[in-house]
Order: C-alpha cells, then structure tokens, then sequence
C-alpha cells in the first residue's frame, strides 16, 4: 500500500481493442503522449488489454515497476471497470488506485475525424492520470445477502424462475396481480411447433407452485414501494380484497351457482369478453390458487350494499367476507426477479383493419380462447354474428414493425399465427389466407412447422394489408369482409373476400411499465420493454444490482426463451444468495468534522435520511450503511467539509484542469 | 490559431443515465462532434457550481451537464438539485459576461443515445458560433478586483476550499462559497 | 362576426363556381367575413409538383405572403387541393431550408415577405370548431330530415396531413351534415380518391375510379352525395352518362357541395347556392323528401 | 404470336447515382427504409391500372434501374391523393418520390408522344406563367387538341352540359380567368429560375452530372 509520502508512480495503459479503438484513435501516439506526463512511469499501447495477457501485464508492471496508480484508457467502465481493479488488486495494489476512461464508446465508436478523436482521447488520459495520483485506498463494504427471493409476476417467466429458486431451497415469494397465476399462456389454446396443449404443460407448474413449502403465493397482490439495496431490500406489498377468505374456501363454486344473477351479465377478462360471467366466479377451472373472487365493479352487496347474499347463505365454509379491506405488508428479501410480461397491442390503434367496427374482425388472443376446447364455444368456430366462416384471413404484423404504432418486430406472431392457422383450418374446414411481410421462424422445429402448414394447404400471401372493409365490388364479396394485398411476389394487388379476419397483434410494454421501472429503479429502452445491464453478457441483470429480469417484460419472447431467461435470472439470484455477502461500492461521504459548521444544509438534501446531527459535537453524521454514494450532499456543503469518496472535489477538480490542460 | 481552433467542452455526464445514454451511442455507432471532455459523476446532483466555473476558468468554452429524467433519478431527486444549481448558475455566468449557449443542462436517459448525439452537435454548432470564449485571458482585466477579493479573504479568512492552487480560481472561489450556499439553501 | 382572409383558387372561379357561391352565401348566413386575396395567383396545384419543386412552393408562397402581408387572419382554402398544397408549402418552406431560402430569395425581389406565420385552414374546419354546431342548428330553418347523404372527403383534405380531422375515418363533414337533419350514410370508401385529372386525362382509369365510388355510395343507399373539393364534384358529377354507359349500370346520383346542403338547411335561396349548376339535378331526390325537404 | 425477350438485368444496367438523386428530393429521404411490403400497393386506388406497383416502383428505383422506373406508366398514373404516404408502415413520402420520378422522366423526356399526363402538367405551367390562373375548360380543350384529338368530338355533351348550366363560358375561352397583372408572377418565376439555373450550374461544375430545363418542354 502506498503511504502518504510515496512517490506517485502511474502506468498507462492503452487499448486498440483489436482494431476498434486503433482504427480510429492514433493509440501509439496516445501513449506516447501519456509516457511525459507527470508521475508516469510507463505508458503501453495493448492489442486487448481486458484479455489475460493484458490484464496479467498489468500485474507484472506493477511489480516490475514499483507502479501505485493505474489508468486503463479502454471501453466502458462499466463493462470492464471491475476487470482492471479486480488486475490491480491480484498485483498487492488497492483496486482503486486504478482508474479507468472510456475511449471506444465515448470515442472511436462515435468519432470519425482521427486527429480529433486523438487529440479527445489524449486530453481524457491527462485528466485520468491527474486524477489517479490523487487516488485515496479505499475498502468495499461487505453486507450479508438476505437469501429470500421476490420474483413479480406470475406468467410461465415467473412460475419457472420461482419453482427453479424453490427447489434449490430458497424461500420465494411470489406476487400476482390477478387473481390466478398463469399469465397469457394459461389463455393459449396449444403452443407451436409442437402443438401440445398449453394447459397440460403449465397448469402441472401452476399447482407445484400452489403446493411448493418453499414459495409463499400471493395473488391479486402488487409492489408498491421498492427500499433498500441488493441484498437487502424492504418491498411493499398492498393486496387487493377478494373477498373471500382464501384459507377458507375451498373452490366447491357452490356461490357461482347461488348468486342473485342467474345468468353471466360481465366481461369475462378470461375470455376477452367473447362471454360472460358472474359478480362472483373463477377465472378458468385451473385457476391457482383454485378460489373464486368477488368483482366489486358488479357485485351488487359491494356496490349498493343491499343484496340477499345466497352465495354466503351457499357456501357452507363461511368463506365469503365482504369486510376485507385491501392490506399491506413489507417484505424483505435479498433479491428481485421482475417477471411483469407484455400487453397485447390494441389493434383500435390500427383503424384501417376494422377492429371495433366489424364484429368479425378478431385479436389473434381472442382466437385463442375460440378454438380452446374449454373456451366460450367449445371449440367450435362460429362467428359473432352466429355463421360459420368458409374463408378466413390471418393479418401479421399488427402493431408491429410500424412506426406508427410499434417500430420492433414481436418475434412471436408469425409462428402463433401459423399455429392458429392449422387450429382453424382442423376446427372450422375454412380456407385460411397468412398475409405476411417476412415469415421469421429461426426457432428449433419452427421452419418445419411452417413448411408443414404450407403442406396442409394454407395460403401464405406476402403482403401487409392495406385494409379490411366491407365493400364489395363482385357479386363474391357482397356481406363479406374484403382484404385489399398486394401479393407481392406475384405483383399485383387482390381483393380477398374473407368471413373472418383475425388479427396478429404484436407485443408492447404493459401501460404501467414505466412507474414499475421507477419503483424498482431500473431503466427501460426505447420501446419501453426494461432495459437489461448488457444485451449480449448481461441480458437478465439490470442496471441495479440484485435485481434481474425474466420473460417478456425485457422484450418480446416465446416461451421457450422465457422459460430459458426465467431459468438464468434464478441462477442469477443464486448465485448472489450462495455467495453470502455483496460487496458495496465504496463511494459513499463522510464528514470531516472539524470543518462542519453544523448549518444542517445537507440533512434534508439527503434523499435516504443518511446524514443526522450530532448534537454534541454539532456536527453532521453520515451513516455509511444508509448512503448510497450520490454526491448531492456534498456539492451543497457551503463548507466544503463532506468528502465524496473517489469523487472528492479535488479529484473532480483536478481532472477538469487536466483535460483541459492538453491542447 | 482560431482558424483551426476547436471548441472545448466539459460534459458531466451522470453515471445512470446520461453516461450509459454515450454508452449507447457508442454502441450504436452514431456518430457526433469529438468536442466533449466526459467526466463522470454518480449522479447530476453532485455537480458543485464551483465545477462548472473551474471549467470556464481552465479553458473550456461549453460546459454540458446530463442527467435523468425527472423523477428517473437513480437516487430519487438529485436531478431536481441539478436544475436549481443550474438556473443559479444561468444568472451567475450572465452577470461574467458568458453567454448563456455555452452552459447547458439536459435530461439524457439511458435509451436516448440519439438524443445524446443531437445534444452534443447542437451545443458545439452554437458554442462554435459564439468562438472563444478564453476566460482565463479575461482574467487580466479582473486582476484588480481580485486583489481586492484577496485581501477581503485573508481578512476574514477560511472558506475557500484549498484544493483551489490556482490563484485566478481562487479568486473566483470565494463568491462561489457564496453560491453555494444560497443556492443549497434554495 | 369571425374574420378570415380568403383563397378561391381557380376552380371556385370556374367549374366550380356553385362551391364558392354556396360558400360565400353560407359564411354571409353565419356572419362570417371573408376577405379575398388581393390578385393572387394559381397554388399550382398536383401538376406543379411534377415540374419542379422549387416551383411549386413559390406560386403558393406568393399567395401565402399576400395573405401574411395583408393581414393576421387565418387563410381559409375551400379546395382541397388548394388547402393541401398551401399546407405543403407551409411544411416544405420551414422543414427544407435549401428551398425555403432560393424562393425566400425570389420573392423578395418583388418585394414580397412571408415569414411562416399563416395557417391554412379548411371551411369544414372552421364551420365545425370555429363556429361550432349548436351555433349551426340553432340558424336552421328547414330540416333535411330523411335525406341520406353520403359524405364524401376526397383525398387531400385529410392527407398526407391530419389537421383537424382523422386521417381513416374522418367525421367532420358527417356531424355538420348530421347537424342539418340529414341522415349520413356509412360507407368504406370516404377517403378513397375519385381519381383527380386522370377523368380527363386517362378517361377509362379516372372513369372507373368514378364507377366505384358512385356503386357503392349508391349501393349504401345515398340520395345525394356531400362533398369538399371542386374537382370531387366535377369528376362524380359530369361523367356520369359515360360513366353509366361503360359500366352498363345507372349510376345517377346528385353531387352537392356541403356548404349547398347546409345553405338548404339554412333555408338559403337555390339561386344563391348555385343549385342551377347542377347538371344531375337534386331534384331527382325521392318525393318523400322532396315533401319536407326544401329542395 | 409470343414475344420472346431476356429478362435478366445485369449490374452494368443499373444507374448507381439514380437512388441517391431520388433520395435528395423533398419527401424521399427515407426510401431506403422500404420492407417492400407493398401497403402502398394495396392501399393505392390506382394501382389497379398500374404496369408496376408502387412498391416495385421504389424497389427498382433503389436499386438504380432507372429506365425501368421512368418508362413505366405507375408514375403518371398516380394521382397523388397520399393514400400510399400516410398508410406506409416506415414513413416513406411514396408520392413525393413519383413526384420526383415524374420529374425526371419529363427532364429527360422519356414518355410516349402524345402521353396527356405530362402535356398536361406543361400546359398547366405555361398557363399559369402566362395568366397566374387556370382556366380549366381551356386547359382541357388544349390538352384534347394536343393529344387525343378526335376525344373532342366525344366531349360535346359535356361541353353543352357545362354551358347549359353556366360552369364555362366560350368567352372564357378568348379572356380566361387571369390575375390583375400576371406579369407580378412572370417576373416572380423569372428570377426563381435564375437562381435554379446559377445553382444548377454551380452543382454541375462541382459533379458532372447534365444541366435540367428549368422548365420542361423548353416552356420558356
């Protein structure tokens, strides 16, 4: 360790990143220039500086060289800033006396002129080096990992990461907002290529999940406050009423029989409203846990308060409670699994394909629940208006790769659309048009599924659909829905009457994503999908530690891959409960007391109640378990007595005289 | 000399969004002008007004400060604290004379590399258009009044954060103590 | 009393006569005060385009700056196609400079300045949101009750640019026709194009546009259709004897200007609507309306 | 009898400049971005009529062929009502690029004799350079007199139509409709061209490319 009074000895080391940096960025002169800088020992141009050669250079010049400081001009620090300290560290040296620029990203990446990218990078290594010398050693924290785990959301991503999680031992907790888990896959009708039933495959999981002593389920449940760090975080839960006394009942559904209303009146969600439903009922026979609920919006007890109540008078259990309030509880647990899923695209937004305006138009989900055999028909395919379609047209693409609605491609359409493709073909006899941009099947099986389809008869017409309308030009069309295509491989426009049309809607971000992403503090993309820590070599952590994503809340997915990325993010979780403790970024401030006035300016800046005052001695606190390193408190510090670790003011100070210093 | 004469500006880029927003571009390979000098902060709230002035003070003819969204802050509101300091700021370098193009604030989220490369060849199109702005060159015709500061300090002495070696700085230092805290208090 | 600056183009002025008549007699109806551009000039129209840019941009700010020059009042474009290409021009003047600056420079050298300030706007807009519909029924004398009107929107009205109304489906024509007691006839093809110049210049392209619209507006059980754009009218109103005999099938179907239904409504003299223009006479609209409709 | 022709299209075919002078068009910016999924095909009220589809249309013009793109009759048929703009899934201006190509074909004259479309479009301009106005009816009567003759004779009924009904006046034929003192626009194109023509030549000396009539038909 390098005392007070050691001389500074600094090595620079430059990166070409192959041909990355070099090809843009003069590296050679780049080192050059770092060698005349003051307190620099030595100054390396390296082909790859993050690989083991490189990282083990480093080691050895710090021994050969009696180095104390290191400065690594590379890619992103936050890709590979924890490489270069862990290198500096295995050499005997304090990991943060080495600092690292970011010279590719920032950089060649982004520059084209080479002399000015040059001359950029130059400056930014002088002011690294000025800033190094002025490196202090510095000690992570280390706090133990909480080993209990909340994954949110209860689709196939989080059913999988939870069960995964369970069976190696770990408590987890589970929290769904609806009243049953399942997700959208427990509305499919089967699940392409293999065209198994999605029930069979994923009610099994939905009652281990029920059943697992490990996992504690919690429906109809959401987060509404996210504390604390990776770890050790304090989640807030608020459950909605059911009322029903879940411990009570026993899911006999002797109330549906009984309520007031002899027949369903509502919405069935379920269902997308093809029928109806009860006040009081069960999302679908395998609902889990198997409980029915009570909908306030037409409960008549819950809205007027006056009803006979024959469902309490039925249920022998005494099950029913129309008192329960919606509660609260805190959780604490070490790690989060966000598993929120998508929202289907809402074709209303697609007017020129007649959604909403003609009843046979259909969402591809809606389709779904028609041809399930425990659907609203049975299976059987009739039409709104009662008649059974002859012809029927698959529209891909809707709501996607379109930048008037979703620019992204959902990556799941054009297989579900095949697939339901071959269930109406089997269920309906029905002539069945694919119109389609680009078929993507690049999945195992998928290509052989579509070549199976195109065997089976159904037409592919590669064309996006200008419109559905009813009007009709030959005799043929009259009554009939039209679909106007170029089919562009021929090359030229068809008017394709149809019965039925059914929509592919894409996948997007649910509506709340982004309150969800500010309570967990994560980022989302562009398109709103969140956003994972690195889109190759970190695609389920984020940008907050302890916190990892699953399914399609990251982007769209099938369910193959979201079983996969459930399974990795549980490895993730793993991996930091086994580990037993995280190490904290030493970044946090402290005090220097006999430079504190005592103005208490900097209690209320702190966002986290970190700082007190220590009325003793009049001086203000920070409590190092409690900061989280941000800063604020000591740029508003009139006397400049809070220290910032690694980002003290003359550090920060001198690196802008620096980088200013050259050219 | 000005004919190839470049301009320099110190972007404080906040380590969650802003920073990770150049991250993107990068990746992305958009490409924009070569004439930021990054430093990075864990977040826009620890930008000391003293910062910004030590920039102008070394040569720098822009200084660009990103940080996220409101209500996106990695640590709750220290964006908020960024705008306030920045206003302040806004009426400080006007009363020295800087023009108001060559300090600017912006909200950068992680997803908004494009935004970042617009940003940074808007600001260095104007900054460009202004020219120079070579304050430490100005600081001759301020010697006088800084004696007068100077003494006023060892007068009533402390307050001037000692990391400040430059005497010019140090000059400036002190009404920044000021700032400071007025605006901390703000 | 609203103040608006006028552009009649050369259609209003033309074939189109019977549009600004009904126009001008329907805004006097509404107090509403027009003030036509002093000497202006062709917007240049679809073809202008085709010639060159530059162009085309410069005949419309020629008009753009009078009006700017000449007072601060929107500019109201009764024709569509007038209204898209004075819009285009407003797009094109701020969006590329390259343009933007050559015709700037041109026409100050007549001592002409347009600096971008004026809105170009529709009269279905402004009957709609500027006057308001309550303020429409409250003037109406003799109802169109019963009447099934098929509104028609033609293309550049709504497109490329939705200003005022949607780009799909639009509705603004349909409440203020709704607003005259008449019944709107829904049907598919509102925005579909009537086929522009091509009636004159491709006969059996332009014709067959023609056919289709007038099929199916008649198929949806229109008595009379309402539309916004001089050339809409011409094109489906005087090929319809051609019309017929190509297609063997009676396609006979009044072409009305909105303003001449509103005018009816308002209770306005047939004359000063220029329902005399009409070469497909709206009295051939069934008796049981012609009994409590004043047509 | 079957015309046998080859079809194949070999890289010395194609114009490798063409795409990049479209693009540099107002409104054609995004061109490249076309998924050739033919919305604008489908949504197009022409397209029926059309020997390519505007989707093929942009394929072939960003791929450089361009005789192809300017011999075909999709350009002219198009009746810029935009239904192929606003329905483009990647905001491609589909109707400024036939404008451009309409452009072109008429700068380098490429289309059959006695095709009314682009007569019509230098008529139109020679008579708004003349008057400021349009007269329509004498437009009309011009375009059948250049074009399609013997049509005329067809047109009586209509002609007697518009006159029974007061829409044209023969009178107009002799004093059309016309602004005040339509020499104000005269000069105003004048001195447009003069401008065009001066960067004309500035961006001919800096790439070789062909002067353009500033108007087509050597109008002036």
């Amino acid at each position: 360790m390098t005392g007070p009074h050691e001389e500074v000895r600094i090595g620079v080391y430059i990166c070409h990143c192959g041909s990355n940096i070099a090809a843009t960025i003069d590296v050679g002169a780049v080192s050059k220039y770092a060698a005349t800088l003051p307190s620099v020992a030595l100054a390396r141009d390296y082909k790859y500086m993050c690989s083991d050669p490189g990282q083990e250079l480093i080691q050895k010049d710090i021994q050969e060289y009696k180095l104390n400081r290191v400065v690594v001009a590379a890619c992103s620090p936050l890709l590979h800033e924890p490489t270069f300290r862990n290198a500096t560290a295995r050499a005997g040296l304090n990991p943060f006396f080495c600092h690292m620029i970011n010279i590719r990203e920032h950089g060649s990446w982004v520059h084209e002129d080479q002399v000015q990218a040059t001359a950029k990078a130059k400056a930014m290594v002088r002011g690294a080096v000025g800033r190094v010398a002025l490196h202090k050693a510095l000690e992570k924290r280390k706090a133990p990992v909480n080993p209990q785990v909340l994954v949110v959301g209860g689709g196939i991503a989080g059913i999988q990461a939870a069960l995964t999680l369970a069976n190696a031992g770990k408590k987890v907790h589970l929290v769904e907002r609806q009243p049953t888990i399942g997700g959208h896959m427990a509305q499919f009708d089967k699940t392409f290529p293999t065209l198994d039933c999605a029930a069979c495959i994923l009610t099994p999981k939905m009652s281990q999940v029920n059943q697992h002593p490990n996992i504690k389920l919690m429906t109809m449940t959401e987060v509404v406050k996210v504390d604390g760090y990776v770890g050790n975080f304090q989640v807030t839960v608020r459950k909605k009423p059911r009322y029903i006394k879940e411990d009570l009942c026993v899911g006999c559904l002797d109330c549906i029989e009984a309520c007031v209303f002899k027949e369903g009146k509502f919405e069935d969600d379920f269902n997308l409203g093809l029928n109806k439903r009860k006040p009081v009922y069960i999302p679908f026979p395998q609902a889990t846990p198997k409980l029915v609920v009570i909908d306030p919006e037409s409960c008549l007890q819950l809205m007027k308060g006056k009803c006979k109540q024959s469902c309490v008078a039925a249920c022998e259990r005494a099950a029913i409670d129309f008192s329960q309030k919606p509660m609260e509880e805190v959780l604490t647990v070490g790690s989060i699994i966000v598993a929120t899923g998508f929202k289907a695209f809402d074709p209303a937004r697609t007017p020129y394909y007649g959604y909403g305006v003609y009843p046979n138009v259909y969402t591809a989900l809606e389709i779904e629940r028609l041809v399930n055999a425990s659907g609203p028909t049975g299976g059987d395919i009739v039409l709104r208006d009662g008649r059974r379609p002859s012809a029927i047209g698959i529209i891909h693409c809707v709501g996607s790769r379109d930048h008037r609605t979703n620019r992204w491609c959902s990556r799941v359409c054009c297989m579900y659309s095949m697939k339901l493709a071959h269930l109406l073909k089997e269920h309906s006899g029905a002539e069945i048009y694919n119109f389609y941009i680009d078929i993507r099947a690049p999945g195992k099986g998928y290509e052989e599924f579509y070549e199976r389809l195109l065997e089976e008869g159904v037409h592919f017409i590669r064309g996006r659909v200008a419109g559905v309308n009813d009007w009709a030009v030959t005799k043929e069309e009259e009554g009939r829905l039209v679909i106007r295509v170029e089919d562009s491989l021929a090359g030229f426009v068809r008017r394709i009457p149809v019965d039925m049309v059914v929509l592919s809607t894409g996948l997007e971000p649910h509506a709340d994503a982004q309150e969800v992403r500010r309570m967990f503090n994560i980022s989302c993309s562009g398109e709103g999908f969140f956003l994972e820590r690195h889109p190759k070599l970190a695609p389920v952590n984020t940008n907050t530690d302890g916190i990892f994503l699953a399914g399609c809340c990251q982007g769209p997915k099938d369910i193959p891959d979201s079983v996969a990325q459930a399974g990795a993010a549980a490895a993730e979780a793993l991996a930091l409960i086994d580990h037993g403790y995280v190490e904290m970024e030493p970044m946090t401030s402290y005090v220097v007391s006999d430079d504190c006035s005592g103005c208490k300016t900097c209690l209320n800046m702190c966002p986290y109640n970190a700082i007190s005052r220590d009325e003793e001695k009049g001086v203000a606190v920070i409590n190092e378990a409690l900061c989280k390193g941000c800063g604020v408190c000591v740029s508003a510090c009139p006397s400049g007595s809070i220290v910032q670790n690694l980002f003290e003011d003359k550090e920060i100070f001198r690196e802008i005289e620096e980088v200013l210093a050259y050219g | 000399m000005v004919e190839n004469w470049e301009p320099r500006i110190i972007a404080f880029f906040c380590n969650w969004c802003t920073y990770t927003a150049a991250d993107l571009a990068g990746v992305s390979r958009l490409k924009y002008e070569p004439n930021t000098r990054v430093i990075r902060v864990m977040c826009s709230g620890r930008i000391d007004p003293q910062f910004v002035l030590a920039a102008f003070a070394h040569g720098a003819d822009g200084v660009l400060i990103g940080g996220c969204h409101p209500n996106d802050c990695h640590y709750l509101e220290g964006n908020y604290k960024a705008l306030r300091r920045a206003r302040l700021m806004r009426r400080l370098l006007s009363d020295m004379g800087i023009e108001e193009e060559r300090f600017r604030l912006e909200w950068i989220s992680a997803a908004e590399g494009e935004k970042l490369r617009e940003v940074v060849n808007d600001m260095v199109s104007k900054v460009r258009a202004l020219g120079p702005l070579n304050l430490p060159s100005r600081f001759k015709e301020w010697d006088r009044e800084v004696e007068v500061l100077q003494k006023e300090i060892e007068a009533n002495s402390g307050g001037v954060d000692t990391c400040l070696t430059n005497q010019k700085l140090v000059s400036i230092g002190v009404p920044l103590a000021g700032v400071a805290k007025s605006q901390s208090s703000t | 009393m609203k103040k608006y600056s006028y552009f009649p183009g050369c259609s209003l002025k033309g074939l189109g006569r019977a549009y600004e008549e009904s126009f001008l007699a329907v805004c006097k109806a509404l107090n509403i005060e027009l003030k036509e551009l002093e000497d202006w000039n062709c917007c240049g129209a679809t073809a202008y385009m085709a010639i060159d840019e530059h162009h085309a941009v410069a005949l419309a700010t020629r008009d753009l700056a009078l009006a700017e020059m000449n007072s601060t009042e929107d500019l109201l474009a009764p024709c569509a196609g007038c209204y898209l290409v004075l819009n285009k021009a407003n797009k094109y003047l701020a969006k590329y400079p390259r343009i933007g600056g050559t015709v700037r420079q041109a026409l100050a050298e007549e001592g002409l300045k347009y600096e971008g300030r004026i809105k170009v706007r529709h009269p279905l807009e402004v009957l709609l949101n500027d006057v308001g519909l309550e303020a429409i029924q409250q003037k109406i004398k003799s109802s169109l009750r019963g009447l099934k009107v098929a509104p028609y929107y033609g293309c550049q009205i709504v497109r490329p640019y939705a200003v005022f109304d949607d780009q799909y489906n639009p509705t603004s024509m349909d409440k203020l026709i709704e607003a005259t007691g008449a019944k709107v006839v829904e049907f598919a093809l509102k925005t579909k194009c009537c086929g522009g110049s091509l009636t004159g210049t491709l006969a059996k392209v332009g014709q067959e546009m023609c056919f289709n619209l007038l099929h199916e507006m008649k198929r949806r059980g229109a008595q009379v259709v309402a539309t916004a754009c001089p050339l809409c009218q011409f094109n489906l109103e005087v090929y319809q004897r051609e019309i017929a005999a190509r297609h063997k099938e009676d396609v006979r179907l009044p072409i009305l200007y909105f303003t001449q239904l509103i005018g009816l409504a308002l209770g306005l003299p047939k004359k000063a609507l220029g329902l005399q223009r009409q070469i497909v006479a709206a009295d051939r609209i069934p008796a049981e309306c012609r009994a409590e409709n004043p047509i | 009898m079957l015309r046998i022709e080859r079809e194949i299209r070999y890289e010395a075919e194609r114009d490798r400049s063409f795409a990049d002078e479209i693009k540099k068009m107002p409104g054609c910016e995004l061109m490249d971005r076309c998924i050739q999924c033919g919305t604008c095909s489908g949504a197009c009220p022409v397209s029926i009529f059309m020997d390519y589809t505007p989707r093929k249309v942009i394929e072939l013009t960003r791929s450089g062929f361009k005789q192809d793109v300017l011999k075909s009759t999709t350009i002219w048929l198009c009746a810029s009502c935009y239904a192929c703009t606003v329905e483009c899934p990647k905001q491609i201006g589909i109707t400024d690029v036939m404008y451009a190509l309409k452009q072109k074909a008429i700068e380098e004259k490429v289309y059959p004799p006695r095709f009314p479309i682009p007569v019509l479009a230098r008529e139109f301009f020679k008579m708004v350079r003349a008057k400021g106005r349009i007269a329509e009816t004498k437009l009309a009567i011009l375009l059948f007199l250049k074009t399609q003759f013997l049509k005329i004779f067809g047109m009586q009924r209509l002609g007697i139509d518009l006159l029974r009904t007061g829409r044209f006046s023969p009178f107009s034929l002799i004093f059309p409709e016309s602004m005040k003192d339509p020499a104000k626009l005269t000069r105003l194109i004048d001195r447009l061209d003069a401008k065009l023509n001066s960067r004309e030549l500035e961006a001919r000396l800096e790439s070789g490319n062909p002067s353009r009539p500033c108007c087509p038909g050597g109008a002036k």
